[in-house]
């Protein structure tokens, strides 16, 4: 599997997840600079996490418009699959990749923290090495995670199944208890239509390895490479 | 010319820190604020004589960056 | 201008219109006494300007130029096979092997976190970063150590709102994971907060960057954010005269951009890996001024700057305004001749200014010209062996009396006891704190906060692993300095001890009152001669640190606080433990004396209200040798969970170490131990260890065989924390009271 | 009554969002751009009909949680 992760001006996660899909592939991505609307070809597109230009005016707003999203938007309208965490969920909300938008954390403060997650569907390239209904352990780390989106969209998003994680309680029970941020229907990750772009807030590179968080993330990426190679 | 532009969540947009704030208004002794909601001001120069198109150019920069249309509206002001 | 300063040595300056006559008022809101002033006027042989008295107060400020704490630093030992640089350059640095570098140290922004918390603490934490990155380390890891007031004080619930959300606004920006720290709260600290911010960083130990400038002629350049009027100091008033604009008359704080240091911070190491860098020093305190002076000091140099180069956030600024602002994130670099555009090209790419403000010349002197007038000139060696250096009077403060085991009332119900220390504010989880701090990012964090005495963090690419601390018990040092400074030297060893690596070396952050009284310059005195005892006799060198004086309001002072942080290795961080207590079955064992002492303990001051007696005394060489035996029982995989033994002694350990991991366990104190059980298992000694062992009895005869006391006090298992014939408790209601504190408190009001 | 409150960064003080929003219309096309400066704006529902009261009220509301007049100045405007 070739993949490509996106850097802008503060990102701060892309060496996290650069080293997990090194860890999983055994071959570095490629590092794509912000300014680069013409990057080679790959498999799949990381969108990774971060404060990109500081997260000023709107988490992912400037990023949005930055060449290399333009190419992006190009290359997933075409099918590349694009994964995007935490910052990179801001910045293709932003950009209209993924439906809805991540407000500020219902409580105001930046949370680090382990979360559980609901595994919504097994039925996509990021999740296929999951069983729907399974519960993982991965963490969090930001200040704008709360997902909401209007009525309509959440209706359309979950009879199509487009959401792809919840927010769980250890046990797997989907309620206020698991969720850190106070994001709507609990709702962590989403797809789009075609279940190629996932967004999500948890960080599975962060949860690649027994000793260094655990290793709950890491059947995210061996199921990409299973799907993409 | 100075620009001054206000952006405001659209109605029925949750508003966490409007929400927090009008919370701690109410347990700090203000027992009289209602509904609170917060919103961003942002002033610019612009080396621009034509109101008129600097009213298009402020626009146009409202829609591509300073608001996100899905969810906030804004409003254009200039001054002098 | 003239290619090597020689002749505009000899032109007197040049007076700026406004310039106002320099009066003796104008000298005392500089900070600079009658004395120095004369000084000042020697060194010069004339009248200074503004501008040039303004640097002589920067200099020669107490923050600069450690004028009241230079003779006692110089006792702390800084020296060791492992010590590439000691104190002196912008952060220490030691050898960790596999010709990788260690670069550390501590800094407080008190005063600023204390007048705009967030601001103030994040721009704290901005300073340190650029300390060790300009020593082309990439930093892993932060650390803070945190003073509050009364949480009764009215402002203290506002403080540490903003101090913690400006820590983790500038940290989680950077990237860089802020793993672990302190928090303590006392009433002496209402007028007065600290905040110590600490970073470790890695950099190859052939890839160290310096600050001596070298080579004549070569550019001095400016990078990272403009220059405002942040943060020009007891300078208010020069400007108020001196500026053009009215509006601007007022004191202002430094804002920290954490995007621009992230850009910063990339740029810088991009830049360092080409081969282009001579010199390179960060603007920190007294901004301009100090990283020139330092540059070309360090390099026996001049220096001409031409101010009117400098990048600017605003207009009207003037040269004093140029010279003294903090304004954040920049740095001076002294670049190889003819590489101007290869670093430029960086800094362009990373969107930074970049500009040419100066070069090096062979004079000796600070030539500084303003639109090609020279406005200052003035003689660099001097300023600094002429600085202003006061071996100030001290009185030690007295051991206080030992207080008998036997006068301090025995709990009359234990499960309250315990639960009122689990949950008083020096003790109770600090977990709202480091929740809001990215403790994760980078992946490489083996112990987060809470789950181990130290933090530890996988240095990339390999097995190892750095554990780091930062520690200090001030009511220790308050009751005795001495005991206190060795007492806190001790705990951070013992702390990186505790999961197993090998202590290597300290920096400091000595936060004291005013130190023109006698018992506060005393307290310094003392404290540095504890610490001083204890890093020699540990092997445990001081490579940097930082002084902070003046912490008191209305005649009020601080506890007196040498912050210590600490910084071990650790070959194989697969071999490192935690503290928390994960299974069942496995043998309890307290490694240490324990004699009983309840002098200035947590109980004491918890449980009976008082604040009094000896603090526990620390045996340096037994301190050594229980350490050096828990190490080499933890390399021996006998281990399972460690904690050492401080605030709150035996059965707060213990607590902490069930609550953490989800067990509890069955505990008694041992047959014919004869201390009351009160000073048993609240009493503070030092030295001591808990550790879980799936082979306690080889753990109790090693020890034997190795002279250190060990005794199995009973085993893990079960949900409830038992000590016979004492208590029982669920370990949810401690966690509870252990969790519940500090959310509680901050969500109140009033 | 409706209470509308401005919240703006004193000059002289760095403004670390303005400076990345003006560099960023700048670079997306609106060079005559020139100083942003970001703010706050709240609006407040107040259950109080006596204007000075209210005006007082917002003006301790400002002072107490609003603003952080250390580095920030308040404007307060009461509608309807
Ligand atoms: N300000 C802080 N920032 C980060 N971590 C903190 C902070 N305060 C306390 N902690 C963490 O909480 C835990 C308990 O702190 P403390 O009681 O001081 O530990 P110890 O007594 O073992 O040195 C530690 O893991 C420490 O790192
Ligand atoms: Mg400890």
């Amino acid at each position: 599997m070739k993949a490509a992760v996106l850097v802008f001006p503060g990102s701060n996660r892309e060496g996290d997840v650069a080293q997990a899909i090194e860890l999983v592939t055994g071959r570095k991505p490629q590092m794509v600079w912000h300014g680069d609307g013409d990057f080679e070809k790959t498999d799949l597109i990381v969108v990774p996490g971060g404060f990109s230009y500081g997260d000023y005016l709107r988490c992912g707003a400037m990023a949005a418009l930055s060449p290399v999203m333009a190419e992006v938007k190009k290359r997933a309208a075409q099918g590349v699959p694009v994964l995007a965490i935490c910052n990179g969920f801001q910045i293709v909300t932003e950009a209209g990749l993924l439906p809805g938008t991540l407000m500020r954390n219902a409580h105001l403060k930046f949370v680090c923290s382990d979360v559980h997650l609901k595994v919504e569907t097994s039925q996509s390239l990021f999740t296929n090495r999951y069983q729907a209904g399974q519960v993982i352990r991965v963490p969090v780390a930001h200040a704008e995670g709360n997902y909401f989106a209007d009525q309509d969209t959440l209706k359309r998003l979950e009879d199509r199944g487009q959401i792809a994680f919840r927010y769980c309680a250890p046990d797997g029970t989907v309620d206020g208890t698991g969720n850190p941020n106070g994001s709507i229907r609990n709702i962590a990750g989403v797809f789009n239509e075609t279940k190629t772009v996932m967004g999500l807030m948890p960080h599975p590179e962060n949860a690649v390895e027994p000793m260094f968080g655990g290793s709950d993330g890491k059947a995210l990426f061996e199921g990409l490479v299973e799907a993409l190679t | 010319m100075k620009a001054r532009v206000h952006v405001t969540l659209k109605n029925g947009v949750l508003d966490p820190q409007g929400k927090a704030i009008g919370h701690s208004l109410n347990r700090l002794g203000f027992p009289e604020v209602g509904d609170v909601r917060q919103g961003k001001f942002i002033e610019l120069e612009l080396d621009e004589t034509d109101k008129a198109k600097a009213k298009a150019r402020l626009d146009e920069m409202c829609r591509k960056l300073l608001a996100n249309t899905v969810i906030e509206n804004y409003s254009i002001e200039l001054v002098g | 201008m003239s290619g090597n300063g020689v002749s505009v040595e000899k032109n007197p300056p040049v007076k700026l219109p406004n310039e106002p006559v320099i009066t003796p008022q104008i000298v005392a809101e500089h900070g600079l006494s009658p004395e120095e002033y004369q000084r000042v006027l020697a060194i010069m042989g004339r009248t200074p300007t503004m501008v040039e008295l303004g640097i002589f107060s920067a200099m020669w400020s107490e923050h600069c130029s450690y004028k009241s704490s230079k003779v006692w630093l110089k006792k702390l030992p800084t020296k060791a096979p492992w010590v590439i640089q000691g104190p002196g350059e912008n952060a220490g640095v030691i050898d960790i092997g596999d010709g990788q570098a260690a670069i550390f140290k501590m800094e407080s922004h008190n005063h600023p976190s204390y007048i705009e918390p967030y601001q103030g603490a994040a721009t704290g934490v901005g300073g340190i970063l650029r300390d060790v990155f300009t020593m082309g380390a990439r930093p892993i890891a932060n650390l803070n150590a945190l003073r509050f007031g009364d949480p009764a004080h009215p402002k203290t619930r506002h403080l540490v709102s903003g101090v913690v959300a400006g820590i983790g606004g500038y940290g989680n920006c950077m990237g860089i994971p802020t793993v672990g720290g302190e928090t303590n709260f006392h009433a002496a600290y209402n007028g007065n907060i600290l905040v110590n911010a600490m970073t470790v960083g890695i950099a190859p130990t052939d890839r160290i960057f310096y600050a001596a400038a070298a080579g004549v002629g070569n550019p001095l350049v400016y990078v990272g954010s403009k220059t405002g009027r942040d943060g020009i100091h007891g300078a208010t008033m020069a400007s108020t005269e001196f500026s053009e604009d009215s509006e601007e008359k007022r004191p202002t704080v430094q804002v920290g951009d954490p995007f621009v240091e992230k850009l910063l911070l990339e740029a810088c190491l991009e830049l360092m890996a080409t081969d282009v860098i001579v010199a390179i020093q960060d603007m920190g305190a007294a901004g301009l001024t100090s990283s020139s002076f330092e540059m070309a000091a360090k390099g026996g140099l001049g220096v001409i700057v031409e101010l009117d180069k400098v990048p600017m956030r605003e207009t009207g600024m003037n040269p004093y305004e140029l010279m003294l602002s903090e304004s954040q994130e920049r740095m001076l670099i002294v670049l190889k001749p003819g590489t101007e555009e290869q670093a430029r090209k960086i800094f362009e790419k990373w969107e930074l200014d970049f500009a040419v403000i100066g070069h090096l010349t062979d004079t000796e002197r600070m030539v500084l010209s303003w639109h090609g007038d020279i406005v200052g000139n003035i003689p660099i060696p001097p300023l600094v062996t002429e600085a202003p250096v006061y071996e100030r009077p001290w009185t030690l403060t007295p051991l206080p009396a030992v207080l008998d085991a036997a006068s301090v009332p025995v709990p009359k119900d234990w499960r309250a006891s315990l639960l009122a220390l689990m949950s008083c504010p020096d003790l109770a989880s600090k977990s709202w704190i480091w929740h809001q701090y990215d403790h994760l990012i980078m992946g490489n964090t083996a112990i987060r906060p809470q789950d181990g005495d130290a933090a530890l963090v996988r240095v990339n690419g390999g097995h190892k692993g750095l554990a780091m601390t930062s520690d200090c018990t001030p009511r220790y040092v308050q009751a005795h300095p001495e005991t206190g400074g060795r007492q806190a030297v001790a705990e951070a060893w013992r702390n990186i001890t505790a999961v197993g690596a090998r202590p290597l070396a300290v920096t400091d952050n000595m936060n004291f009152g005013n130190p023109q009284k006698p018992e506060i310059m005393g307290q310094f005195a003392g404290a540095i001669m504890g610490m001083a005892e204890a890093c020699k006799v540990l092997d445990f060198p001081v490579v940097s640190g930082n002084v902070s004086l003046y912490n008191e309001t209305e005649g009020r002072p601080i506890l007196p606080t040498p912050t210590i942080g600490a910084v071990g290795v650790i070959e194989d961080i697969a071999k490192a433990v935690g503290s928390r207590l994960t299974q069942a079955g496995l043998g309890i064992v307290l490694i240490g004396e324990t004699q009983g002492w309840l002098g200035q303990s947590l109980y004491l001051r918890e449980a009976c209200g008082r604040e009094e007696g000896a603090p526990p005394p620390v045996d340096l060489a037994v301190e050594r040798r229980n350490g050096d035996f828990v190490r080499s029982q933890i390399a021996l995989d006998r281990v399972e969970a460690c904690h050492d033994l401080s605030d709150g002694g035996l059965l707060v350990a213990l607590a902490e170490m069930a609550i953490a991991g989800g067990t509890g366990m069955e505990i008694a104190q041992p047959a014919g131990n004869v201390v009351p059980s009160h000073a048993f298992f609240y009493g503070e000694d030092q030295g001591r260890y808990v550790i879980a062992s799936g082979s306690a009895d080889d753990v109790i005869e090693a020890a034997h065989a190795a002279g250190v006391p060990a005794v199995l006090l009973g085993y893990s298992g079960g949900a409830s924390l038992v000590v016979r014939d004492l208590l029982s408790l669920p370990l949810s209601d401690i966690k509870a009271a252990h969790e519940a504190w500090l959310p509680g408190y901050m969500s109140a009001t009033e």
